[in-house]
């Protein structure tokens, strides 16, 4: 009994400290960056940095769901720029939608919700595909992201519309608390990374806590046993979908507030951002391996290696380079320490 | 498609943006007025030169009565202009190409751009600190796009010629998206707190810089201009945060490029070269009615 | 309907736990379940026996909801039941402990334990709890198994375990074990039994399958015989014998399963000196030519791997190999298979078989050099490799391009150890060569064995299944804990004697 | 003997019959754009279709070698712009690279070849991080995709070259054989389709007759049983990626012939076509299914979906709505025809 107790103690130590050395990556860069340059660790600077890093960060711990199931969402990107347009026609109205007839949808409330509500419609539809259809999710997701463009441009005919709503767009640059900072500036935790803490939190939980979360690895792991179980293996799935692209509406709206444009070919790419992030921070693409904490450490790294080569004045194509090497070495090292315990 | 009507398709560079989306509004708006079958071509992207290669073939397959482009790269369209020139007149729209098989050619100069850029920015930093000196920074929205390059050029062409007070100490390319010119503003306004001027040399980029120096409250220390326009930038205008806008006039290159490949169709006599120009919008002179008609083009 | 009523004219009290009215399953053109009507008696322990393909498996998928059925109706206590999904056949309390472990290699054993039931606090899990609760469980079943361990850390049988430990935990009715002993040597297999047999006093129905007969009248009340997909009959066990169910499941007799061919051995092939590496320490033994070298012990002996090192997989870290006297080294599988070693290895699902792949191809597999002129194949040779095997091992496929997935288990095994068969190779290792093999191709499979002994070549075979290795082994050696622990030559030592050993008492 | 011979004629004629029906579909929708479209079943848009498809189908093919082994790909869109940015360079020279310096490498076969060198030398990066560093094939192809842009982009700081060799860009335009077309014009097949057909053949033959084309599937069925059966599983991952990245190389040379140019920042995107072309033709994300002739007619399928689309003057928005929703249709089917047999 006490053996147990102590094996399960010390497999639980192990896993916070495999996230934990990622976290120490990242301060390492942090420290390095601090040296380097003399403006990296201002209020400022880490304030910009938790904001840029925000929305890959919510993408990421998304698409860790999906790739928990050994599945793959290649359209979190199309849906957030989707998202974002969606927000910004009912916040501002145009054509026959005027916010008149839109009544409650025109709200920030309403729009927001009906945002939302139209990513789990998608992630319904990527279920549908995939548990109904029996399509391969890298092939079912991929049609939708062609489709969502698509339809978005032609909602659009591809201008961006611009959200006049300023309590909307405030809040993106709004913060809650804030306590001293070393350089003697006050630091006010942005409210896009109080965001990401809203998903993180219920995200650690459900995955962790709660029996869905268990069975998201399980069907990662051997879909077929956990049908053999009991498990409601479809549900599971559609539920995995759902997610990531609620996640995805959820940082596009995020996304119309940072930007106060609606636009669907914004977003364009992050997919690939948000699954690099998430491999980064310890997820499996072969699936039923991954933690929420590491996604967004994952997405954090990555923005710090744009931020800090910004601030080095670096040659962006330099950043390319160093981004794909960086990734190399980063899963490498990972890989090999997993080996080893 | 009306039978007897004349076909004259407009292939733009990238159906995505807004800019092309005003060229084609124009071209739409022509054939109406003119009795012309307009389809709306073009690549999804701006540096997709293979796709509108096959755009530019599919379309004189169709054997139209001519044809309207707006090439995407120089080199690379010139011979599939010669070659599609054979069949149908080629009218081109926006940027050269490396051909001279063109029946007439309506640009605005991209070189030309940058340059006008470079000479409000130059003048917005001098009407604020006196002198036309200082940090100055350019973000590229994509590499290896032609239009950009040329923006580019001529934008640094002109600050080394004319302007030996400003020193350009960042010259950043991004990847197309709002958010990363942000991201890329903001960290420029971190690491050089001297910044006086920014030139975002299209529409997106704008947006993002624009979102940067107004979150940061910059929009009276960092004059940024930007090129092209829409709400979003038309609003940053009016309240300050950009201090200048290079507007061409899309909308009639698109008109006037239907009109006259319609007129070179039909054996006409077409003026070789039209340049439709760029122009500098700021708030001072914006509600003037020509720059009016430049900012609110009718795209509906 | 009718049947219900003159069952109960009879004076039948109550109709039978589990009924099958002419229930029946075609996989395509396979036909492999025919009208099949069978009754299953509360708190009896039932035996299904019959050759490889006969259909044992199919019939349990059935019952347990992993495949619908073509036609026939299933019966719970007389009224219709659709068993559609395995959920329905959780509520109706049936369980299964699969031909293959359907387990989740990620997840801890505890987790395992209870996917699909988890215990729950607010909606919240607790996890240990859970932990604890399945150390007590699998403590009340004898199995010493670590309950918070990742699944993937245990061997094969160590996960036929949990899953029999999950199974019986599920508060069952009707329990079903389709070959539960394969990888399981005798002491396992006693606990397995002990447990059926409590399980029964308790009134718990069982439904036992297995190749190995002495099993079936060991336990079973009743036996019910399958051939080809067809029922042929059922005894009451007490009232039949080996003999019997055997004409009844292949329409012969065996004279003899352990086919001896007494060969002469020749020189020493391979010799080990105080080989170490993961799992096993300080093995010293040699394999002569002409020779069946058998290695027993518990699960987790260290059987596998000390095999998988002379093949080159996971190579050995300190020790002598020798080849034909030449100490060599034996770094990976192009190593070993170029002295002319071969392995079937023991779990065909992971390592064996290249299940979405034909027959044909995972035959050919290790031989495609032969089979082909430099780079390019040679069609002929390829299809009639793989028809002579197809034929020698009687393996039931629809044709040599069907897919391995689509075999029974027993027969995917065939494919496992014929693909080496052709191959020429000088040492043999049989990791569990007949596992799921049914009695006849046993008796083929050592026919086989005898052919490649006096070709020369030397074998070193694992078994758990003792009966299998004291009859055929020339040496046996028994492995304790990763050591060997003691050796025998033929006939030397009893069944009794060579167990104690193994446990270690 | 007999018996399962006959049932091989019966597999062999399904498993043509499979491929048929996509062709079939591709035949069907050639016949309703004739209908549909005065232009479309002309000489002069024939070949169009047959130049504008070619380049996609190569990739798709090399794409498939390495997804027959359950591997992916994403890097073959930048490695076809970093080939045709090499092979320009190699022809034109530039800075200190003047032909004079390069010799036989500034001759259009020596540049040719040294692009294709780099190719198969991507490849084996590709094989190295794969098999000796144990990265996803995901995350190495994903970060050679940045590190090969950024290297390009660093090389040509972001321009263009301009080939002025005109016998080099002349081959695009090229053709040989030609026959009498229904339209009583004649029909040139087009230079670029003879190499379609100079990769297929070759590739057929190796996929379905050669040893290593079955160690392909084997090791995406079960690569530890392939190596238990003494594949080197090691030597054929490498072969895999060795022979896609030598394909998007060869691309890259066809597009730098094609639009005269060479630029890394060219073909981006291309990837997912070239992965959508595999898997409408039939090949599993999973591995172990896939064939060489399956991914040319989906390349064929979704060029003459643009191609069809551009004919009818259908709004660009449109076809991306379209591509999505065909692309669903068609996996959908050709599962359900897979399961029926
Ligand atoms: N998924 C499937 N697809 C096609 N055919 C199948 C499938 N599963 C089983 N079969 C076929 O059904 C028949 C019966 O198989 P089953 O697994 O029930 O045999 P079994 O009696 O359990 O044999 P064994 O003793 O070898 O386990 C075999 O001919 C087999 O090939
Ligand atoms: N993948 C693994 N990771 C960790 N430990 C393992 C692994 N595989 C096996 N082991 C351990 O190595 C030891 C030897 O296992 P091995 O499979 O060699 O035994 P065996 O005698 O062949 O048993 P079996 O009869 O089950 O095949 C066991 O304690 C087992 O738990
Ligand atoms: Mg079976
Ligand atoms: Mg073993």
């Amino acid at each position: 009994m006490d053996e147990v107790d102590a094996a399960k103690g010390r497999r639980d130590r192990l896993a916070l400290l495999l996230s934990l050395t990622l976290f120490l990556l990242l301060a390492a860069m942090w420290v390095a960056l601090s040296f380097a340059t003399g403006t990296f660790w201002s209020s400022v600077n880490i304030v910009n940095l938790l904001r840029q890093g925000a929305m890959i960060a919510v993408l990421a711990v998304g698409e860790t769901f999906v790739i928990i199931t050994a599945g793959i969402d290649l359209s979190v990107g199309a849906v957030t720029g989707f998202a974002s347009m969606i927000v910004a026609l009912l916040l501002t109205g145009s054509g026959w939608l005027t916010p008149l007839h839109l009544g409650f949808l025109s709200t920030i409330p309403g729009a927001v919700c009906a945002t939302l509500a139209i990513g789990v419609l998608i992630g319904l539809f990527h279920g549908f595909g995939i548990v109904r259809m029996g399509l391969p999710p890298f092939i079912m997701t991929l049609a939708t992201l062609n489709i969502l463009r698509g339809i978005g441009l032609l909602i659009t005919r591809g201008a961006t519309i611009s959200i006049t709503n300023d309590a909307f767009t405030g809040f993106s640059l709004s913060s809650f608390g804030s306590f001293p900072f070393t350089d003697g500036s006050t630091f006010r935790v942005p409210a896009l990374f109080w965001m990401v803490l809203l998903v993180a939190v219920p995200g650690y939980v459900f995955l962790g806590h709660t029996r869905w979360g268990r069975y998201l690895f399980a069907i990662g792991s051997n879909r077929e046993a956990a049908r053999l179980s009991g498990v409601n293996t479809r549900a599971i799935t559609y539920l995995a979908y759902v997610l990531c692209s609620f996640c995805a509406s959820f940082v596009g709206v995020l996304l119309a507030m940072r930007i106060g444009i609606g636009n669907p070919t914004q977003a364009e790419g992050w997919e690939l951002q948000a699954i690099a992030s998430s491999v980064i921070g310890g997820t499996s693409l072969f699936g039923a391996v991954g933690s929420v904490q590491g996604p967004i450490i994952g997405s954090f790294i990555l923005t710090t290696i744009n931020n800090g080569a910004n601030l080095l004045n670096l040659n962006s194509f330099w950043q390319l380079v160093i981004t794909g090497a960086l990734i190399i070495l980063i899963v490498y090292f990972d890989n090999l320490r997993r080996k080893k315990s | 498609h009306a039978a007897g009507k004349p076909t004259i398709p407009v292939i733009v560079k990238d159906t995505t943006s807004f800019y092309w989306q005003i060229v084609l509004a124009g071209a739409r708006k022509a054939g109406q007025d003119l009795g012309v079958n307009v389809p709306e071509l073009g690549a999804q992207s701006e540096s997709d030169i293979a796709g509108q290669i096959s755009i530019l073939e599919n379309a004189v397959a169709g054997k139209p009565a001519a044809v309207v482009i707006a090439p995407t790269e120089f080199k690379a369209l010139g011979k599939p202009i010669d070659a599609a020139a054979k069949q149908v007149k080629i009218i081109g729209i926006d940027s050269a190409a490396d051909s001279k098989a063109f029946t007439s050619f309506l640009t605005t100069d991209n070189v030309q751009g940058g340059r006008i850029a470079a000479d409000g920015l130059a003048a917005a930093i001098a009407a604020k600190y006196g002198k036309a000196e200082g940090d100055v920074a350019l973000i590229t929205s994509l590499p290896g796009v032609g239009s950009l390059d040329q923006r580019a050029k001529g934008f640094k062409e002109e600050i080394a010629a004319k302007y030996p007070g400003l020193k350009l100490v960042a010259d950043k390319v991004a990847d197309g998206k709002a958010t990363t010119a942000l991201n890329i503003m903001t960290d420029l306004i971190t690491a050089n707190p001297k910044l006086r001027g920014v030139f975002a040399s299209n529409l997106i980029m704008a947006q993002g810089a624009g979102q940067a120096v107004a979150e940061n409250k910059k929009a009276d220390a960092i004059k940024l201009i930007g090129f092209d326009s829409d709400d979003k930038l038309i609003g940053y205008l009016k309240d300050g945060t950009i201090a200048g806008l290079i507007v061409q006039d899309p909308y009639r290159m698109g008109y006037d490029g239907v009109k006259t490949a319609l007129a070179a169709s039909k054996g006409e006599k077409v003026q070789a070269n039209v340049d439709t120009g760029a122009n500098l919008i700021t708030k001072a002179n914006m509600d003037g009615a020509k720059q009016h008609a430049l900012l609110f083009p009718k795209v509906k | 309907m009718s049947i219900q009523v003159r069952d109960q004219g009879v004076g039948a009290p109550s109709p039978p736990l589990l009924a099958l009215e002419r229930l029946d399953k075609r996989f395509g053109a396979t036909h492999a379940l025919k009208a099949v009507d069978l009754a299953f008696e509360e708190g009896e322990v039932h035996a299904i026996v019959g050759e490889n393909g006969a259909g044992k498996s199919t019939l349990i998928k059935l019952l347990t909801g992993v495949h619908p059925r073509s036609s026939g109706e299933i019966r719970w206590r007389g009224a219709p039941v659709a068993i559609a999904t395995p959920h329905e056949a959780i509520a109706l309390g049936v369980n299964a402990v699969h031909q293959e472990v359907v387990l989740c290699p990620h997840l801890s054993v505890a987790a395992n334990l209870y996917l699909g039931d988890e215990r729950t606090r607010f909606g919240l899990l607790r996890r240990g709890e859970m932990v604890r609760a399945a150390r007590v469980l699998l403590d009340g079943l004898g199995f010493d198994l670590p309950a918070d361990a990742p699944l993937s850390s245990l061997t094969i049988g160590q996960q036929q375990l949990v899953a029999t430990a999950r199974a019986q935990s599920r508060g069952v009715k009707f329990l079903i074990f389709d070959e539960p002993t394969a990888y399981l040597t005798r002491r396992e297999a006693a606990a397995l039994f002990a447990l059926i047999r409590r399980l029964k006093a308790e009134g718990v129905t069982i439904v036992y399958i297995s190749h190995r007969l002495e099993e079936v009248f060991e336990l079973s009340d009743r036996v019910s015989v399958l051939r080809d997909g067809a029922l042929v009959g059922t005894r009451t066990t007490a009232d039949t014998d080996e003999a019997e169910l055997i004409s009844l499941m292949i329409n012969r007799t065996i004279e003899q399963i352990y086919h001896k061919v007494a060969v002469e051995p020749g020189a020493t092939l391979l010799e080990t000196r105080s080989l170490s590496g993961e799992g096993f320490a300080d093995v010293s033994l040699s394999v002569r030519a002409g020779e069946i070298v058998g290695l027993y012990g518990l699960i987790g002996a260290g059987r596998s791997e000390f095999a998988q090192s002379l093949f080159g997989r996971r190579p050995s870290r300190s020790g002598e190999i020798l080849w034909q006297g030449r100490p060599v080294s034996i770094r990976a599988e192009r190593d070993a298979m170029r002295l002319g070693i071969a392995l079937s290895p023991e779990s065909r699902r992971d390592q064996g078989l290249c299940l979405g792949l034909g027959v044909g191809n995972n035959l050919n597999l290790p031989v495609y050099g032969r089979l082909s002129w430099g780079p390019l194949l040679r069609g002929r040779a390829e299809a009639r490799n793989a028809d002579r095997q197809i034929r020698d091992l009687r393996i039931k496929a629809a044709s040599r391009h069907a897919p391995a997935s689509s075999l029974s288990g027993g027969n995917q095994q065939k494919i496992v150890i014929g693909k080496w068969l052709s191959h020429g190779a000088k040492l043999f290792i049989f990791d569990e060569p007949t596992v799921g093999v049914d009695v006849g191709t046993k008796a083929e499979i050592y026919r086989l064995f005898g052919d490649l002994l006096q070709a020369g070549a030397g074998i070193v075979m694992i078994s758990s299944y003792l009966p299998e290795v004291h009859e055929l082994a020339d040496t046996l050696h028994v492995f304790r804990r990763g050591a060997l622990v003691a050796s025998h030559a033929r006939g030397e030592a009893g069944h009794e004697r060579i167990l104690a050993e193994a446990i270690g008492v």
